[in-house]
């Protein structure tokens, strides 16, 4: 108990506003149905396009659905995306990162070869080109994202490495015998876990604006699903007469990205050991 | 009419091919008769054929002859003077069976002859009751056959693209300039035949612009700041707020757009598993267990009208049935119950990524299908994608729109209902009697037995549903107070030989 | 390393990433479901239309066959006919790169303008309130989505107030400027926040350098302290971001040029992807390619001039 | 010390304390200097005993979590109460400093002759072509070859002594009366340290520059200042002429100190380490704060602090111990 | 221990530019021929300045870096082409202690789990009484052991470095390389650690190759000496030895450039002149001429060979004379 109320005073203001703001959208996204006040796909033909009232908060849409149930039930598929779009990526790109940046060589230099292709080609539209390929949904979305996210997991990985292999303390092991998958597994990517994990936190956000662009463009979640970007991509066209529609949505979408980015930040502070 | 001025007209998509016969699609169709002229053109109200380059034509008694004498002086855009042979020359490109998509509408033609400086001959082979309106028909518009053979290209093919570049017709309007997907201005003609209704020659502008939107907000958003002076395709969901807009008028032109779901009916699916909708009573129960009327106020604000056939009340020799599947829940239990589907089954439909009504009808019918416990599954799929699965067959439901091209049933009839030409609208329903009968329409020169064959087909084709019937809806079209006389033809040809914009 | 060694080095080392690009993209593309001629005709067309237009562009050959054609053509620089709008792609992109890069250009200096300064009073103004409002309201920046932006910038400044536009593209540099503030601006916010962030750590960082209280114990202003010293170095590491970024910045104009019917090539890439027209989606990833690569260049050159310890 | 000269510098009772997330860090905790003309003054004492922080407080280049109190007399005017335009005036013209590490205190991206005819930019009324000769002088000045090519020369293509004498350099550009040099051979190899001491030795001789040098190193002390002040947890425990303190300690942590030092001879013998750690400087400290670890402690070591007192002539410390050190007694 | 003409060089990273312009990849020699030896029970003091490649042959010696040429041998085995078992029991014998306290110990393991870490996997006791061990680790380098469930960032310099002290020891070895163990500290600290090393060779015997730059602290630590300057040995021998009488001007220089801590014992002249040359283009010939005070001319040009030339221990000087007594 005080070591929680230790670290929790230790912890930095950003990390302690970013606990907040997820912890508030993991609970709508793990039970949207008991905080949402409707059924987020049930119609309601007697309140269609209605505006924020006290039945409902964030007002209604073109088929009378409350848009705070549906921006509640959306967080589920939004933080979804920021996790299954990433994990894959992370996972991979740091065992690549690992390895490339550990043993360099043949590997990195393909590995550049890699890296020079996908940052040389515009992140959004290979990811639309492969979601064409593949057909779009969630699933494929993610697949898509994880083809080209890698590299960057990869890139920053690598150079951790690069710098952590020259360590004394990655000398001493080596002089101690150690295997090398001990070296790498506990002296190495321990510590360099920290800037991975920080742009981990960065990039659930960027997911989730890319998935919502390609909600936006169709691409993405399929509907009923209930997804921010796809919900102002069906209020876009009664922006003029029904803003509700779309505002609450953006306000989730805005919230959630600052909601990671300050974990992030805090993230980093509380991960440096020196501190 | 005020004469002179500049009109700027936003469409959603550019046009692609400003071939007459060798385009394919709507974004050229729609504008073709801005350029080009055809022998007969459609009348206002899309039911009948009206004068265009001829003036006269004459059908004989058998039926195989149709004789057309053309308007005198006609020039086209260049200068050069519209002649007799060049109204063969066309005909003759435009019915070659190895050109273009649209061949088929001019295949009774034997032959096509000049039998005087102002009159063509058409031998038919057979007594064609379709073949007025397929002169008022985009893909038989008159071309200058000099100008044409004299464009760049070895073959005819790059010789009808390079033409299609700088196109010249007898039209209004005459292209000067296109910047692909970005714009394209039309220059008044000043050699066009018509004149307006106050004795003027038309057309009343000096210059006409289309700018390319795709995206709807962004149309509107410019409609509204007056950067543009009218728009097409106004989501229905704004309709209201633009009639209420005192600098606006808001123009819903009649027309035979029609917006259905198609069933894949055959028994199998591509992959081999059984088809559900195979049976029509399931058809006609997922058919019941929509509201339409619902439907229609969510998607169309109320715009729309329920389909009554599968062609709309505008198309010649309709024949429709009031509350055709009005909601009816129990029954559509009931008759799923009957064709042991009462728990209810998957089904799949795909519609078109980015595309706000296919959304919305679909959600709707989802959410309505599902209190029979049909699950609905949606892949949302881009263009390319989607038409390979049509052509493939292999689909559950696709969502779809359908305009006319022709004053004249037989079109839709053959692609919706006689299987033989493209299985149906790859739905692969099948009915031998449908078949039969419009086979013997389409040589079928009395108007009444022709009316009773059209009867009985759509008599037939409802019943056994193999589309979801959704609605009809007028062409929404925007334009600011000052900007008049654009017409749409229930064909959905934009017509912009009368606007004007008024100062 | 002379600089003229640097760019020949640079641009010997792209080339065999645009031949890997070049296959990348040969293969993607024609692993798209479908092809150009079903989107074109559509379902309704007969099957022997179908094919008759499948074999005039060449589609009926081997997927070898048309590499080799491919390649062989872009050679000569010639990158075939588009498929949808039937004429030398070259000649539409021609018309459309000068409008991205045009668009592109605008963002990063509005990114720059914004953030370059605001993040130098931040990082003054570290942790006091000035500190905390500039970083709020850049993440919040960051974390919108740029269609949204967009339609928000779009309804504001357009629509009501009507200083800008609605979309379009203009003629004549004040008016093309004119017509590309607002998509500029909506494409720059995210990208404004990424320096932001990234300036403002670096100034932090450089204030706290040791030839900063050097040079404050020479005596020197803090205007000659704050341009000469500390400017310069902060920038550095800034202006790789900058580069870095060049690819996600011509992604972000996909979205953009779209809610602004800006013509540009982001629009055209995702159009042409849907309309499978594979020569068009060949030519303009090859051109991006060399348009980010030559924005790494540029990068890489400013990076030298301001900081004497990379060039060796 | 009768006849000691007036002090240019003079600084009283100074302290510095630092907000910190753990709380307040008294980093300097009642220092007095005093430094004549041409005085060349050693600050001795281990790491973290606040020799830079007195320093960087006397030009108030201190960051912003650091607050300040004392005094710091500059030929009779307070440096810490002058408005800061003032202070820039005299800061590089009068009082130069020079850092630890040249690496880090040059600007890496800037020219060495830019770095130095900034400052002559700031001190003296010459043009840009007065500047270069000056700045040429003054590299051949400290000993740099072929000082007119090296101007354009950046700091990362210098060796690390050259950066030091271009640091030197820059700090004598406007001939200042007081040179502060806190720890300026610590990052050097003892031939080039050695070279540095003695053109600093010269310098300060020729130009009649003041000089407090900082430094951990007990030889560099001996062999280039006059007097020392040793200092101990923010305070400085003695104070007196070389020569005096080095033979004669006042302080028990000076003695303890110059112990632990490897002295020539005996190969192989123990050393004599100071038990114990330095004590934290965010906690309140009673008495002497080397208590605990000094080896003469008593019981109102621990209690009461020592009053800086005379030990000898010129010679003053802050120990209970100075008598007893004085006659050798070696403790129990 | 055994090091025989030990010889490393860095490649310097060539640019594709120079590659194009048909450039030879140039190298930096960091060892240009280095040969030692280290007896049972004996402390090697190395010295030299900055760069001259002594942590290199350090990092040779437990082949942290692969030697272009030469031989290291212990106990008569060349030790370079171990692989496998016999390298891991190598790394059993011979042990290194870093520079940087800071730097060489994991900063995510606790005191405690880097010293069992080094136990488990050299399986050097039971795993039951790994506990007990690292108690005992911790005593011999005099640190409390509740040590062992702290973390490396609270501790002090001084005793991290007894920690990374009691890591080395961990496996037993018989041979510890000291690179420069005590430079980063304070100097009422350094000389703990020093006693400690002195303390732990006496009762151990262990062999201690012990490299620093501090004249001063290597007289009190090392029975022997070895000189370096820019990649090579210039002096070696008995340490008192050539603290008495230095025979390589280098040698001389380095004694002379130590401040003394006798305030009476001051010189104003310079020890020696000019910067230290840079290794990627040493001078020709001996490579200290530049700075030499006596350098004749055939010290231009011809590299002196490190040999007991008049008797004594070996100098690579043209001009050494006879070792005075
Ligand atoms: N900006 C700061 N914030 C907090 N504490 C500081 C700051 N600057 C210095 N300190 C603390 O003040 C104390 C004195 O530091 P100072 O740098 O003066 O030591 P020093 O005697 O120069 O040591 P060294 O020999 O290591 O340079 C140290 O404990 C240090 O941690
Ligand atoms: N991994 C490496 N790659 C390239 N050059 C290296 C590498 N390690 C050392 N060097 C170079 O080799 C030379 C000798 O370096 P080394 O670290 O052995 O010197 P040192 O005597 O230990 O110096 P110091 O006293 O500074 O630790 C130096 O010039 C150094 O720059
Ligand atoms: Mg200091
Ligand atoms: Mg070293």
């Amino acid at each position: 108990m005080t070591a929680v109320a230790l670290a929790w005073r230790r912890a930095p203001v950003s990390l302690v506003a970013g606990v907040v703001i997820l912890a508030a959208l993991a609970v709508c996204a793990l039970a949207p149905g008991l905080i949402a006040p409707y059924d987020p796909l049930a119609f309601d033909y007697g309140a269609l396009l209605q505006p924020p009232s006290a039945p409902h908060p964030f007002g209604t849409d073109q088929f009378g659905r409350d848009i705070l149930s549906r921006t509640i039930a959306a967080a589920t598929v939004d933080l979804q995306i920021a996790i299954f779009a990433t994990l894959g990526p992370l996972v991979i790109g740091a065992i690549v990162g690992l390895l490339v940046g550990y043993y360099g060589g043949l590997a990195d230099a393909v590995f550049g070869r890699l890296v020079d292709l996908v940052v040389t080609f515009p992140f959004l539209v290979l990811v639309i080109a492969i979601v064409a390929v593949l057909g779009p949904g969630l699933s494929n979305m993610y697949i898509a994202i994880g083809v080209v996210g890698w590299v960057f997991y990869a890139r920053l990985m690598r150079a951790e490495v690069m710098v952590l292999r020259g360590q004394d303390y990655v000398s001493a092991a080596k002089v101690l015998g150690y295997p090398e998958r001990r070296i790498l597994l506990r002296h190495i990517l321990p510590n360099a876990a920290r800037p991975i994990l920080v742009y981990w936190m960065t990039d659930m956000a960027l997911a989730i604006l890319l998935g919502s662009s390609l909600g936006y463009l169709g691409l993405g979640a399929q509907p009923p699903t209930a997804e921010w970007g796809v919900l102002i991509a069906d209020g876009k066209n009664f922006f003029s007469q029904a803003w509700w529609i779309t505002v609450f949505p953006g306000a989730a979408i805005v919230l959630c990205g600052m909601g990671f980015s300050l974990f992030g930040d805090g993230l980093a502070d509380l991960m440096d050991v020196r501190r | 009419a005020t004469r002179g001025g500049k009109m700027v007209y936003a469409r959603y998509a550019d046009s692609l091919f400003l071939d007459p016969v060798l385009n394919d699609a709507n974004v050229d169709i729609w504008v073709l008769t801005n350029l080009y002229d055809t022998l007969l053109q459609p009348t206002a109200d899309g039911l009948g054929v009206q004068p265009g380059l001829a003036t006269k034509w004459d059908v004989s008694g058998d039926g195989k002859t149709v004789t057309l004498a053309l308007r005198p002086g006609v020039k086209f855009a260049d200068g050069s003077a519209l002649t007799a042979d060049d109204v063969k020359w066309s005909l003759d490109r435009a019915r070659d069976p190895k050109a273009g998509a649209w061949n088929s509408s001019l295949a009774s033609i034997e032959s096509v002859s000049v039998s005087g400086p102002e009159t063509v001959t058409l031998a038919l082979k057979h007594p064609d009751p379709t073949i007025l309106p397929a002169l008022a028909t985009f893909n038989s518009a008159i071309l200058p056959q000099k100008a044409f053979e004299a464009s760049p290209g070895a073959t005819p093919e790059e010789k009808a693209k390079s033409f299609a570049e700088k196109p010249i017709g007898t039209g209004p309007f005459v292209m000067t300039a296109w910047k692909r997907g970005v714009s394209m201005t039309l220059k008044r003609n000043p050699y066009y035949w018509k004149q307006g209704e106050d004795g003027k020659p038309l057309p009343y502008l000096d210059e006409l612009e289309f700018q390319i939107i795709p995206d709807d907000a962004t149309r509107l958003l410019k409609l509204k700041a007056g950067e543009i002076d009218g728009t097409e395709f106004i989501p229905y969901a704004r309709v209201k707020e633009l009639q209420a807009d005192p600098n606006l008028r808001m123009e819903l032109w009649p027309s035979t757009r029609v917006r259905y779901l198609t069933f894949y009916c055959g028994p199998t699916y591509k992959d081999g598993k059984p088809n559900p909708v195979a049976n029509p009573k399931v058809r006609q129960a997922l058919n019941y267990a929509v509201n339409k009327d619902a439907i229609i106020q969510i998607t169309t604000l109320g715009l729309g009208k329920p389909m009554r056939s599968f062609m709309s009340a505008t198309t010649p020799l309709f024949v429709g049935q009031d509350n055709l599947y009005k909601y009816d829940l129990a029954k559509a239990k009931a008759l799923l119950a009957e064709a042991g589907m009462a728990n209810g089954f998957d089904l799949q439909i795909y519609s078109l990524s980015g595309n706000g009504d296919d959304a919305n009808d679909l959600a709707a019918v989802q959410q309505m299908w599902a209190q029979v416990g049909v699950k609905l599954r949606i892949d949302q799929v881009d263009n390319a994608t989607r038409t390979a699965r049509y052509r493939e067959e292999n689909f559950g439901m696709r969502t779809s729109a359908w305009t006319n091209d022709i004053s004249d049933p037989s079109q839709i009839t053959s692609y919706f209902a006689y299987w033989p030409n493209i299985h149906s609208l790859h739905s692969n329903w099948q009915d031998k009697r449908v078949d039969e009968l419009f086979e013997k329409s389409q040589q079928e020169i009395d108007p009444k037995a022709r009316a009773e064959q059209y009867r009985e087909i759509q008599q037939r084709y409802n019943e056994s549903a193999p589309i979801l019937y959704l609605y009809e809806t007028p062409y929404p079209v925007a334009f600011r107070k000052n900007a008049k006389g654009f017409v749409q033809i229930p064909l959905g040809n934009n017509l912009f030989e009368a606007a004007y914009i008024e100062k | 390393m002379s600089k003229a060694g640097l760019i020949a080095a640079r641009l010997l080392q792209i080339v065999p990433t645009f031949l890997l690009i070049g296959v990348v993209v040969f293969v993607l593309a024609r692993l798209l479901p479908g092809d150009p001629v079903s989107a074109m005709l559509g379902d309704r067309a007969s099957d022997e239309a179908v094919n008759r237009l499948r074999q005039q562009m060449g589609l009926d050959r081997t997927i070898f066959e048309q590499f080799a054609i491919f390649l062989e053509n872009a050679v000569r620089g010639d990158f075939g006919t588009s498929i949808a709008f039937r004429v030398p792609v070259t000649s539409v992109i021609a018309e459309r790169l000068p409008v991205t890069l045009a668009l592109t250009g605008l963002a990063t200096l509005i990114a720059l303008g914004l953030a370059v300064p605001l993040a130098f009073v931040a990082g003054l103004n570290a942790n006091r309130w000035p500190d905390f409002l500039i970083r709020s309201v850049f993440q919040v920046g960051l974390s919108s989505p740029v269609f949204y932006v967009g339609l928000i910038l779009l309804t504001v400044f357009a629509a009501w107030f009507r200083w800008f536009p609605v979309g379009g593209y203009g003629e004549g540099v004040a008016d093309i400027l004119w017509h590309l503030l607002l998509p500029a601006v909506t494409l720059a916010l995210s990208f404004a926040a990424v320096i932001m962030r990234n300036l403002r750590a670096s100034v932090l960082e450089v204030l706290n350098a040791e030839f900063v209280d050097f040079a404050r114990a020479k005596g020197l202003s803090r205007r000659v302290i704050l341009t000469r010293h500390v400017l310069r170095n902060a920038l550095i590491s800034t202006v790789t971001l900058v580069g870095l970024h060049a690819g996600s910045l011509l992604g972000g104009a996909v979205i953009t040029e779209s809610v602004f019917a800006v013509p540009g090539m982001g629009r055209l890439m995702v159009d042409s992807i849907f309309a499978r027209d594979y020569p068009m989606i060949q030519a303009l990833t090859l051109i991006l390619a060399v348009v980010v690569s030559l924005a790494f260049l540029v990068t890489d050159l400013v990076q030298m001039a301001l900081d004497p310890r990379v060039a060796r | 010390m009768t006849e000691r000269p007036q002090p240019i510098l003079e600084v009283r009772d100074l302290r510095v304390r630092f907000a910190t997330s753990r709380g307040e860090v008294r980093a300097v905790d009642g220092v007095n200097l005093a430094l004549a003309p041409g005085d060349t003054l050693g600050l001795v004492g281990e790491s973290g005993s606040g020799k830079s922080v007195t320093l960087r407080a006397i030009l108030r280049l201190l960051r912003s979590n650091a607050t300040t109190t004392g005094e710091a007399r500059w030929r009779g005017q307070d440096l810490l109460a002058m408005p800061e335009k003032r202070l820039r005036a005299l800061r590089g013209r009068e009082i130069a400093m020079i850092f630890q590490e040249p690496m880090s205190a040059l600007n890496p991206v800037i020219p060495i002759g830019v770095q130095i005819a900034e400052s002559l930019q700031a001190h003296t009324a010459l043009d840009a072509a007065g500047r270069r000769r000056r700045a040429i002088e003054l590299l051949d000045l400290v000993g740099i070859p072929s000082a007119a090519q090296r101007l354009a020369g950046y700091p990362h293509e210098f060796s690390g002594g050259m950066r030091q004498r271009a640091m030197i350099a820059i700090a004598l550009a406007a001939e200042p009366k007081l040179l502060l040099a806190d720890e300026p051979t610590t990052a050097l190899d003892v031939t080039i340290q050695d070279q540095i001491l003695k053109l600093l030795l010269r310098l300060s001789r020729e130009l009649g520059m003041a000089m407090v040098l900082v430094t951990h190193d007990l030889g560099v002390v001996a062999e280039t200042c006059e007097r020392v002040s040793v200092m101990y947890a923010g305070r400085v425990v003695e104070t007196g002429p070389v020569d005096r303190v080095f033979t004669a300690p006042g302080h028990a942590y000076t003695d303890a100190l110059l112990r632990s030092m490897p002295h020539g001879g005996v190969a192989r013998a123990p050393l004599r380490p100071i038990p114990g750690l330095p004590p934290r400087l965010d906690r309140p400290l009673q008495g002497c704060p080397f208590t605990p670890r000094c080896a003469y402690a008593e019981g109102r070591c621990g209690a009461e602090a020592p009053p800086f007192a005379p030990v000898a002539p010129g010679q003053e410390a802050a120990c209970w111990a100075s008598d007893r050190l004085a006659r050798r007694e070696v403790p129990a | 221990m055994q090091v025989e003409n030990l010889t490393k060089a860095f490649p310097l990273g060539r640019s594709l530019a120079d590659a194009l312009r048909g450039r030879p990849q140039r190298a930096l020699q960091a060892l240009g021929g280095v040969s030692l030896s280290v007896n049972r029970g004996e402390t090697l003091g190395v010295v030299g300045e900055s760069g001259c490649g002594k942590s290199t042959l350090a990092r040779c010696l437990v082949r942290l870096y692969e030697p272009d040429c030469g031989a290291v041998r212990f106990e008569g085995k060349d030790v370079l082409g171990l692989t496998g078992e016999a390298r891991r029991s190598y790394h059993r014998r011979v042990q290194m202690v870093f520079q940087d306290p800071y730097a060489s110990l994991n900063p995510r393991l606790s005191v405690g789990d880097a010293l069992a870490e080094a136990l488990t996997v050299h399986r050097i006791v039971e795993p039951s009484a790994t506990r007990d061990r690292v108690g005992a680790l911790l005593d011999l380098v005099h640190l409390p052991r509740d040590a062992a469930d702290r973390y490396p960032h609270e501790f002090s310099g001084g005793q991290r470095q007894r920690v990374g002290i009691a890591r080395a020891l961990a496996v037993e070895p018989s041979v510890i390389i000291a690179d420069e163990p005590v430079s980063a500290l304070d100097v009422s600290v350094q000389a703990q650690v020093v006693n400690l090393f002195l303390e732990l060779q006496d009762r151990l015997g262990l062999s201690l190759v012990f490299i620093t730059h501090d004249l001063r602290l290597v007289r009190h630590v090392s029975h022997r000496l070895a000189v370096m300057y820019l990649g090579k040995v210039v002096e070696t021998g008995d340490t008192e030895a050539v603290f008495t009488a230095p025979r390589h001007p280098y040698t001389r220089a380095l004694i002379a450039a130590v401040p003394q801590v006798d305030p009476h014992q001051r010189s104003t002249r310079e020890a020696v002149r000019g910067e230290l040359p840079s290794p990627i283009a040493p001078p020709p010939g001996c490579p200290f001429h530049p700075r030499c005070p006596i350098a004749e001319p055939r010290c231009r040009t011809e590299v002196p060979a490190l040999d007991r030339r008049h008797g004594g221990w070996p100098v690579a000087c043209h001009l050494a004379g006879a070792p005075s007594t």
